[in-house]
């Protein structure tokens, strides 16, 4: 029997090591995986590529991650916020590595590394510092930026219901970056608010179907806050 | 100059609105643009759409009754109408560059006369850049409007011959509508088709940073 | 009141004219637009070029379009059925012109059009005669094929439940191409089988969103046969 | 030449099936290849994949059951097990190419012994060449296994040193199961790793048009 519910968090993280890319699912502070996230810090895993759409607000989650200096480098779309304070200290320090994406582009990398396209030509930031040194081609008459894949060796995902096969569904906008990371990365690792029997969701209304998931844990915390 | 009654930002808001016309599909950037869906009477069907897969976005909830689990892309609490749906992120920016929007509404810093917007980094940044999905929405959506004060607090034109401000998109900006006026890009540059009741021709000139021109 | 429900099929197929590229979904016989088909027939377009993953069976359908000259050019991954004689015919008469697309990047470049992707890097067909002349590039060590967005002036589209949004679910294997075709389409024209009250159809599990269509044609025909 | 008794369709596929570990998610192919499912014991949970956006299929429905809205990509009906879903043609071939399949099984005209595999046009076609998804898959999953008759119906070879029929893929086939061995692609050529009963050597190797390798 297929069993992809894991009993606690050290199983949950096993074999998350330092040095890897680990893609963070959330927006703003909705759908964010956050005991996953804390569960990297307790492990000290270190030397970490981060690939998230924010840098995280006060000294929780992600914020918490940066401060205890497990971070080498942050790609990310939108890495202010009225309290993104630790990474702005730790970038103006140089501690931090620093690669802004444009929000579209970066679901669209990591959706191509999911589907197993190398690269792809987007309009987006054509002419602007965030194409400067990238290939570029005309197509349709439209000036385009030739944009690659952005694999992860990790996600971390956050799911309102899941199944033993790891089927996923998403509470409103949590849903945002999670189920394009879950395609994206070499392991998927899922916190859920819900566990469910096979078969309870709706086959025409699951997100992420379990072939992009490996490990499911039920971590029912609530709401998000702030 | 002769003394006006700049257009306050509610009121900017609300002659945008006007002209949004019912079925748009419609994004709203963060600040002043959000406030244009106040003006949008609620029978004049306009779908808004949030780059964090909320397609069909209604007004804010009242107190009491937020749902934590739903909130716009400058992450405030919102509510969903009868016909909304939600998405993925890839799949929200594919209806932005797949030029699915029928209009989207941004702020800028500055807009140049031929259309090319600097909206996301000033050299004053000390903290680090953030774009977020500006240069994709700037990009993809069928008619980029911006809306912003005319000039800067310190009175610095933001309508401009070229952007000094790093870029977020080229040649994108369709229309301005600013505390004195409302312009449009044209070939010739900018093409004033309303001015707040008491400018002249000649003080909005001055208040701008490029040549205009008026039907 | 947005109402994207059409009163009849005049209404549905205006502005459809010859010299077309036109989209249609479907797979096997199933989640294929037939009335839609059938009223291409009836208008007499011409010059078409078809995008369809089968090139129809019997004398029904596309098989029809075909046989009464309509189709100029058919782009399709599978042209080959049981029955598929009226295009095997045409075909080897010279009279049809042939694009042969692997099924999967069929459907990415649709999915490219919609998504405003211009074009991409796929391994698929590397190295065969599917992609002589086309431009190769190695990316992460494989090699890859590069493949435009492939846009439609009409996608053709049978969806299970609809409402005036036009928001759209599909009934089972029946989904196929039809939401990757509305996405790629300037003009979406879909038959549903349902039409339902504006907010029936959950959030959650809307399939199609309307942005991606404009006309909506109620045609409850019943079920796909053969 | 020793008269030996060949694997039948059934045998092969059976032979096959016992590879298939639970967990695995498995695209087979139409022929030989789909008779695999019927030897995977429903209590070892493999679930299969269809193009057409069907995931966790099940067995063919009994007489009177058929929902004619549920077809694989051989338009054969068939059933969803629970814990199926459904998606798209772009999502469900995002699985295929983006190595989401731990094995593709497929059927073919050649496999060469650097796992060149040739399965969608032969020169013989007078009718329009059909490929469907045989790219995508030979391209995409994990593992692509190969199941055919180990020579053409005139004896020849189908095990060769290099496809003479168009390809489907370059070096893609990493097993392959015939009416007569199993042999896997390595390094150095074909490597048999079982034979049917009574095979020798060199009765195989007569019929294969590589050097075989015996472990």
């Amino acid at each position: 029997m297929i069993d992809k519910i894991v009993p606690d968090m050290n199983a949950a993280m096993a074999g998350v090591v330092s040095g890897s890319t680990i893609l963070v699912g959330g927006f703003g502070s909705v759908g964010q995986p956050n005991a996953l996230i804390e569960a990297l810090i307790e492990r000290d895993v270190r030397d970490l590529t981060i690939v998230a759409n924010n840098s995280g607000g006060g000294v929780v989650g992600l914020a918490h991650l940066m401060q205890r200096g497990c971070v080498r480098r942050l790609i990310c779309s939108f890495p202010r916020s009225s309290n993104s304070t630790v990474f702005e200290e730790l970038y103006r320090a140089g501690k931090i590595e620093l690669e802004i994406v444009p929000q579209g582009t970066m679901a669209e990398r990591m959706r191509a590394a999911g589907a197993g396209v190398g690269a792809f030509y987007t309009p987006t930031s054509y002419g602007t510092k965030l194409a400067e040194g990238k290939e570029t081609r005309e197509i349709g008459g439209r000036m385009h930026v030739l944009e690659y894949a952005l694999h992860g060796d990790v996600a971390l995902v956050e799911a309102w219901r899941a199944d033993r096969w790891g089927n996923l569904v998403f509470n409103k906008s949590g849903r945002n970056f999670n189920p394009v990371m879950a395609m994206a990365a070499r392991t998927t690792i899922v916190q859920t608010q819900h566990v469910v029997e096979l078969g309870a969701l709706d086959p025409e209304a699951i997100v992420t179907p379990g072939i992009f998931v490996d490990r499911v844990l039920h971590v029912p915390y609530g709401d998000p806050v702030g | 100059m002769i003394e006006t009654k700049p257009w306050s930002r509610d009121a900017m808001a609300a002659r945008l609105a006007h002209d949004v016309p019912e079925g748009w599909y419609v994004n709203l950037g963060i600040g002043i643009p959000t406030m244009v869906a106040d003006h949008v009477p609620v029978e004049r069907e306009v779908i808004f759409h949030s780059e964090n897969g909320v397609l069909g976005m209604g007004p804010a909830p009242p107190p009491g009754a937020v749902d934590p689990w739903l909130i716009n892309a400058g992450k405030k609490h919102v509510t969903l109408r009868a016909g909304g749906s939600y998405c993925h992120h890839a799949d929200s920016f594919g209806m932005i560059r797949g030029g699915h929007l029928d209009l989207c509404v941004l702020g800028a810093f500055e807009v140049a006369e031929n259309g090319d917007i600097a909206n996301w980094a000033t050299s004053e940044n000390d903290t680090a850049p953030a774009v977020g999905g500006a240069m994709d929405l700037a990009a993809g959506a069928k008619r980029l409007w911006v809306i912003m004060e005319h000039t800067t607090k310190d009175g610095r034109p933001k309508l401009v011959e070229r952007c000094g401000y790093p870029l977020t998109a080229l040649a994108a900006v369709t229309r301005i509508y600013t505390n004195f006026a409302v312009l449009d890009v044209t070939a010739g540059g900018f093409a004033v088709i309303e001015m707040v009741p008491g400018m002249t021709r000649e003080a909005l000139q001055e208040r701008t940073a490029a040549r205009l021109a008026f039907a």
